[in-house]
């Protein structure tokens, strides 16, 4: 079977997508930067942080790379002065939501919201922060999850269910009320569900989800794995 | 069908719980049953509680994170037990106009319950809807599902206070 | 030409960044040499002067002293930078936002107290409600985040507002 | 049933009323039974037994408009229209069949109100017992689906939606019959149709009106769309605070079975066509298409990115049509009438009648259809009746939470999709709520956008913080505590979350602040300028409050 090759423009770029592909495949098999959190590679696009938003050409409205595909003769812009004050604007939003003290997180120097702000370069953030009071759950024997790190990218979600398939974690109520949760609410370390893979952990872009025991330098996530396993399966399904 | 050969008992002898069943099997126990089912529970039960959750979980074979987050999105599902008396105000745009806040601040100061919450005597319990559909006699309230249009917040203290007392 | 007159000032925070400030290490020399350090936690002088060119501010806005001070000097001072994350984000400082005042101080003076259980009402300043950052307040002209910021950050900072630059908006700094 | 079995029922139904000398209609929708409509009902059937009056039919019909004036009655063929009816008024009502009205119940069916509105939708409501399918098929309803099936292909039926210029009434307006056209032309064995009646926005009651008043003729417009799309199951999705509207759908919709003309070989013909209702559970984005559609698959009702359209990857992945409950009513009358008589009403780019649920500071609220292009002025002033206790319009309020105040400058701009955008606001669902010079628009921007927070589903950034941020902005400005600065972030704030988010509710949340800034920016300014709420809605703190 022939696969239809798409040829569009990225940045000026000439650039060509195989079928299936989205606009961040293509500008990350050609280098081209576009920041992303929600997204990981190996876990199904949501299109929900909206930092990967883009510009097409004679469309109105931003499109978020990570689930948009090019079409033929698509003129696609990923940096501009506009974009750039929108991803400023998100990623301070995210800090104001909750409670990033980066100067006393674990995840400090390798974590993604962190990096996006620096490489945004927010270095305040405009809107007021909103201070919740958000628990600390560290019953489960191996991980902690802190609330107040928590950005609801779903990756945790989706790895569970789409990856691990024990689903053991999902989203409660909706808004800024929103919430991760394993079960039925309760202490991760009473979850019958839970297998301790630990995937969640490593796919969490902040300090939310971390490793007991680990010091700063140690907590590093990992995320390699998921690409290679999606093969794996792929090959054996 | 295979479903109902490994059928999940009921938590209990309680004959609600064949209402709850009722519903699931209607819809084939399949997952998209979900929301019909919690309103079975609520309808039966009042509202969801964690053994109500773990039923239907079990019973559409879903994984229980789910069926807290599907129960917790929705508002019109409540995880807490009601009052005996319930006060719906319509926080709907036209009651807002009218004099809708009037009315939950004279809820609160009678009775010092604001919405979503229940007085500690469990008689009464406060709610918000954001639009009862009612809007041609904002600002409306439902008490004890019966709904009453055009009322002063004096009104409807009294009505509640006849509720209530009764 | 006369020496650029600069301040600092140290509101809620632990005194790292001052000390990343001196971190500068012999570079502090060079600036030395440039200005004059007219108010600072580092020389004596109990009032804040009139007409500063920079103020350099650590730490948080966490009690009416800190509000006062920023506001008064905001108003005597061409420059203000926050520098450091407590004076850029509230910081450590503001974990204690999400509880109410009563509480933390019943549980800081009274709880944990082993004599003389009392709240304070004399000596220690009034806290805030919520312990905020120093935009929030005043307008803040550069800001330096870090938990601290480094030293050559600041000196390259520093050095750029003494050549009369406005420092360069895409260096790298980070918060934590 | 087929065509001449409907005819025989409509034969039935003419001989049995010609029998009926005189008919006390008993408005039963949610509003009039709110005030004890049904009371009056009872009453009246009581009178008229214990008189054993001959040839007189007591009946309980849909919604008859008029709603701030409930619980109405209305006696034909007198027509004869009473008001604020009571239990104890029925002897009286009764006892005056044949001669003159009571006259202090009497409600003159002279004024604008009646005669302006032009009735497609609603041409049921209030006509027809919502609970017998007799009475349906004796107004002309299932006759047009009946015809389509047996004459005309379903190309031919898309092809007549087309024509006839219908714009979606459930907000943005997009054509029907195109939409149409893209889930026929889909390629699947399976097509879903979804009706969509989860009526969210505050302030508007349509659809549980054409629901409660008219419940087959949305059955016969979603069977009509199975048959033009090719689609054989279609759900309704309600809210599930609309209780009165789901009993009378689920009933319609037994009794359409039973006769035929839903289920397995409609009209003796191949088409097969199932309907289902599904609860809303109180979720406003679940007016948004993909939420409707992970709503209906038992899921959290969070919208996904689009393309793909539902039209080609909808419910369970498959071609699904969404139209809302209004969309799907004008579908038969189109049908009987054809598409060009439908294209014939309205303006050239808005065809047909739109409902409004007319509400707030103005002295007829109820529900009202009228052609596209009328005035917002004609509405508010000679249908409405104007504003109540001699006070002064301020602005109009359309399109619910996504939607804008329109000021006094425009009351004279006809109301069409296009010039209602023009000025920043939308025509939604069809909720117009007026406001006078009591009303605070900061206030009014400040409770939509409440609502907004509450109803965010959480799933994009943008929307989920910039909501609830602006929420507090809003309320500082109300309380008076805020500046310059605030507003200023404010605004941008507007525009991150409308370019920014993923769904419609997140993109147009910001539309109230919007206008209410573009056309009231005077009362911002006195709020957080001059500590002063012009209207004296707003709580303003002191001056030494804030410094505290």
């Amino acid at each position: 079977m022939s696969t239809a090759i798409i040829t569009f423009i990225i940045d000026g770029r000439d650039v060509s997508a195989r079928e299936g592909q989205t606009i961040l495949d293509v500008a990350r098999e050609n280098d081209i930067p576009i920041p992303t959190l929600c997204s990981l590679q190996g876990l199904h696009p949501v299109g929900a942080c909206r930092v990967c938003l883009v510009e097409i050409k004679n469309t109105p409205k931003l499109l978020p790379a990570c689930v948009t595909r090019p079409s033929e003769g698509m003129e696609v812009i990923t940096d501009s002065e506009r974009l750039r004050q929108y991803r400023k604007t998100i990623t301070e939003m995210l800090f104001s939501e909750r409670n990033h003290v980066c100067a006393v997180c674990v995840s400090n120097g390798h974590c993604e919201l962190q990096s996006m702000a620096e490489n945004l370069g927010v270095t305040h953030v405009r809107v007021p922060y909103l201070y919740p009071r958000l628990p600390v759950d560290a019953t489960h024997a191996r991980f902690t999850v802190d609330h107040n790190r928590c950005i609801l990218c779903s990756r945790c979600v989706r790895v569970c269910d789409e990856v691990e398939g024990a689903h053991t974690w999902d989203m409660q109520g909706r808004g800024v009320d929103c919430r991760v949760i394993t079960d039925l609410k309760q202490p991760w370390g009473t979850s019958e569900s839970c297998t301790s893979c630990g995937k969640c952990v490593h796919v969490c872009p902040t300090g939310a989800l971390t490793e007991k025991g680990k010091a700063v330098a140690e907590m590093v996530k990992r995320t390699q794995f998921l690409p290679y396993l999606k093969t794996m399966r792929e090959s054996w399904s | 069908m295979a479903a109902d050969s490994s059928k999940i008992a009921a938590p209990s002898a309680d004959k609600r719980w064949r209402l709850v069943d009722n519903v699931m099997r209607r819809h084939g126990y399949r997952a998209d049953g979900l929301i019909e089912s919690l309103h079975a529970v609520q309808e039966s039960f009042g509202y969801l509680d964690d053994v109500s959750l773990r039923f239907v979980a079990a019973s559409l074979r879903l994984p229980p994170s789910k069926v807290y987050g599907v129960a917790t999105f929705y508002h019109f599902f409540t995880l807490k037990p009601q009052g005996e008396h319930t006060c719906v105000v319509c926080l709907g745009t036209a009651c807002y106009i009218k004099g809708a806040q009037k009315i939950l601040d004279r809820i609160e100061q009678d009775y010092g319950i604001k919405p979503g919450e229940t007085t500690p005597d469990n008689k009464l319990s406060v709610l918000t809807a954001r639009c009862i559909g009612s809007c041609g006699l904002a600002p409306a309230v439902v008490i004890d599902g019966t709904m009453s249009g055009k009322l002063t917040a004096d009104e409807t203290a009294e009505h509640i206070c006849r509720c209530v007392g009764a | 030409m006369s020496k650029v007159r600069v301040a600092t000032v140290w509101l809620d925070g632990c005194s790292g960044c001052h000390m990343s400030f001196l971190d500068m290490d012999e570079r502090l020399l060079a600036v030395a040499g440039m200005i004059d350090l007219v108010y600072s936690p580092l020389v004596d002088c109990k009032v804040f002067p009139e007409q500063v060119d920079l103020t350099i501010v650590e730490g948080a806005v966490s009690n009416e002293d800190d509000l006062h001070k920023v506001l008064h000097v905001r108003q005597r001072t061409k420059l203000l930078m926050a520098l450091g994350d407590c004076a850029v984000t509230s910081n450590v400082p503001g974990m204690r936002n999400y509880f109410t005042r009563d509480d933390l101080l019943r549980r800081a003076y009274v709880e944990n107290a082993q004599v003389n259980p009392s709240i304070p009402t004399e000596v220690i300043p009034p806290l805030l409600p919520k312990s905020r950052p120093v935009h929030e307040f005043v307008k803040v002209d550069i800001f330096l985040p870090g938990c601290p910021p480094h030293a050559d950050l600041i000196f390259k900072t520093v050095a750029d507002l003494l050549e009369g630059r406005l420092p360069d908006s895409t260096q790298k700094a980070r918060f934590g | 049933m087929i065509p001449d079995e409907l005819k025989a029922i409509t034969d039935a139904e003419t001989e049995a009323s010609a029998k009926v000398r005189c008919r006390l209609n008993v408005c039963m929708a949610a509003g009039c039974q709110s005030c004890h409509g049904d009371k009056v009902l009872k009453a009246l059937q009581a009178e008229v037994a214990s008189r054993k009056l001959e040839g007189v039919e007591v009946r309980g019909v849909g919604c008859l408009g008029l709603c701030a004036e409930g619980p109405l009655v209305l006696v034909d063929p007198e027509h004869v229209l009473y008001q604020r009816v009571q239990a104890e008024d029925a002897a009286d009502i009764v006892a005056a069949l044949g001669g003159k009205p009571v006259k202090r119940l009497v409600c003159s069916l002279e004024t604008p109100f009646f005669k302006r509105q032009k009735f497609i939708v609603l041409e049921n409501s209030g006509k027809i017992n919502p609970e017998r399918l007799e009475d349906y098929v004796a107004h002309r309803g299932y006759e047009a689906l009946a015809t389509c099936l047996t004459e005309r292909q379903p190309p031919e039926v898309v092809a007549e939606v087309l024509a006839s210029g219908l714009r979606g009434r459930g907000g943005a307006g997009f054509p029907t019959g195109l939409k149409w056209q893209m889930v026929a032309k889909a390629a699947g064995p399976k097509k879903y149709i979804i009706c969509n009646g989860d009526e969210g926005d505050p302030g508007a009651f349509m659809d549980r009106s054409v629901l409660e008043s008219d419940p087959h003729r949305v059955l016969e417009g979603m069977a009509l769309a199975g048959y033009a799309v090719g689609a054989d199951h279609g759900y309704v999705y309600v809210r599930a605070e609309y209780p009165l509207a789901v009993k009378r759908l689920n009933n319609a919709i037994k009794q359409a079975q039973k006769a035929g003309l839903l289920g397995p070989s409609i009209c003796d013909t191949a088409f097969t066509f199932n309907v289902e209702v599904r609860l809303g559970a109180g979720a406003f984005v679940c007016g948004e298409e993909t939420a409707l559609i992970a709503s209906v698959e038992g899921r959290r009702g969070q919208p996904r990115p689009r393309p793909p359209f539902p039209a080609e990857a909808g419910l369970w992945g498959c071609p699904t049509l969404i139209n809302n409950v209004e969309t799907f009513a004008n579908i038969p009358p189109i049908m009987r009438e054809g598409g060009k008589w439908f294209a014939g009403i309205g303006t050239e780019k808005s065809k047909g009648t739109k409902v409004f649920a007319l509400a707030g500071r103005v002295c007829n609220t109820g529900l009202i259809e009228v052609p596209m292009g009328i005035t917002l002025r004609e509405i508010i002033f000679d249908i409405g009746g104007g504003i109540p206790e001699g006070r002064k319009f301020k602005a109009v309020q359309t399109g619910g939470p996504s939607g804008g105040c329109i000021p006094e400058q425009f009351l004279d701009m006809p109301v069409d999709y296009d010039s209602l955008a023009k000025v920043g606001s939308i025509m939604g669902s069809g909720g117009m709520i007026v406001m006078d010079e009591s009303s605070c628009m900061v206030d009014v921007a400040k409770f939509f956008m409440e609502f907004c927070r509450t109803e965010s589903c959480g799933k994009c950034v943008p929307c989920r913080v910039g909501t609830a941020q602006m929420h507090n902005l809003l309320s500082s400005i109300c309380a008076g505590t805020a500046t310059m600065d605030d507003l200023a972030l404010l605004e941008r704030l507007c525009d991150t979350v409308k370019f920014t988010s993923l769904c419609g509710l997140g993109q147009s949340s910001p539309n109230p602040v919007l206008t209410t800034l573009r056309y009231f920016r005077h009362e911002y300014l006195a709020h957080i300028t001059d500590k002063r709420c012009p209207a004296g809605v707003c709580n303003i703190h002191s001056l030494a409050e804030v410094h505290a």
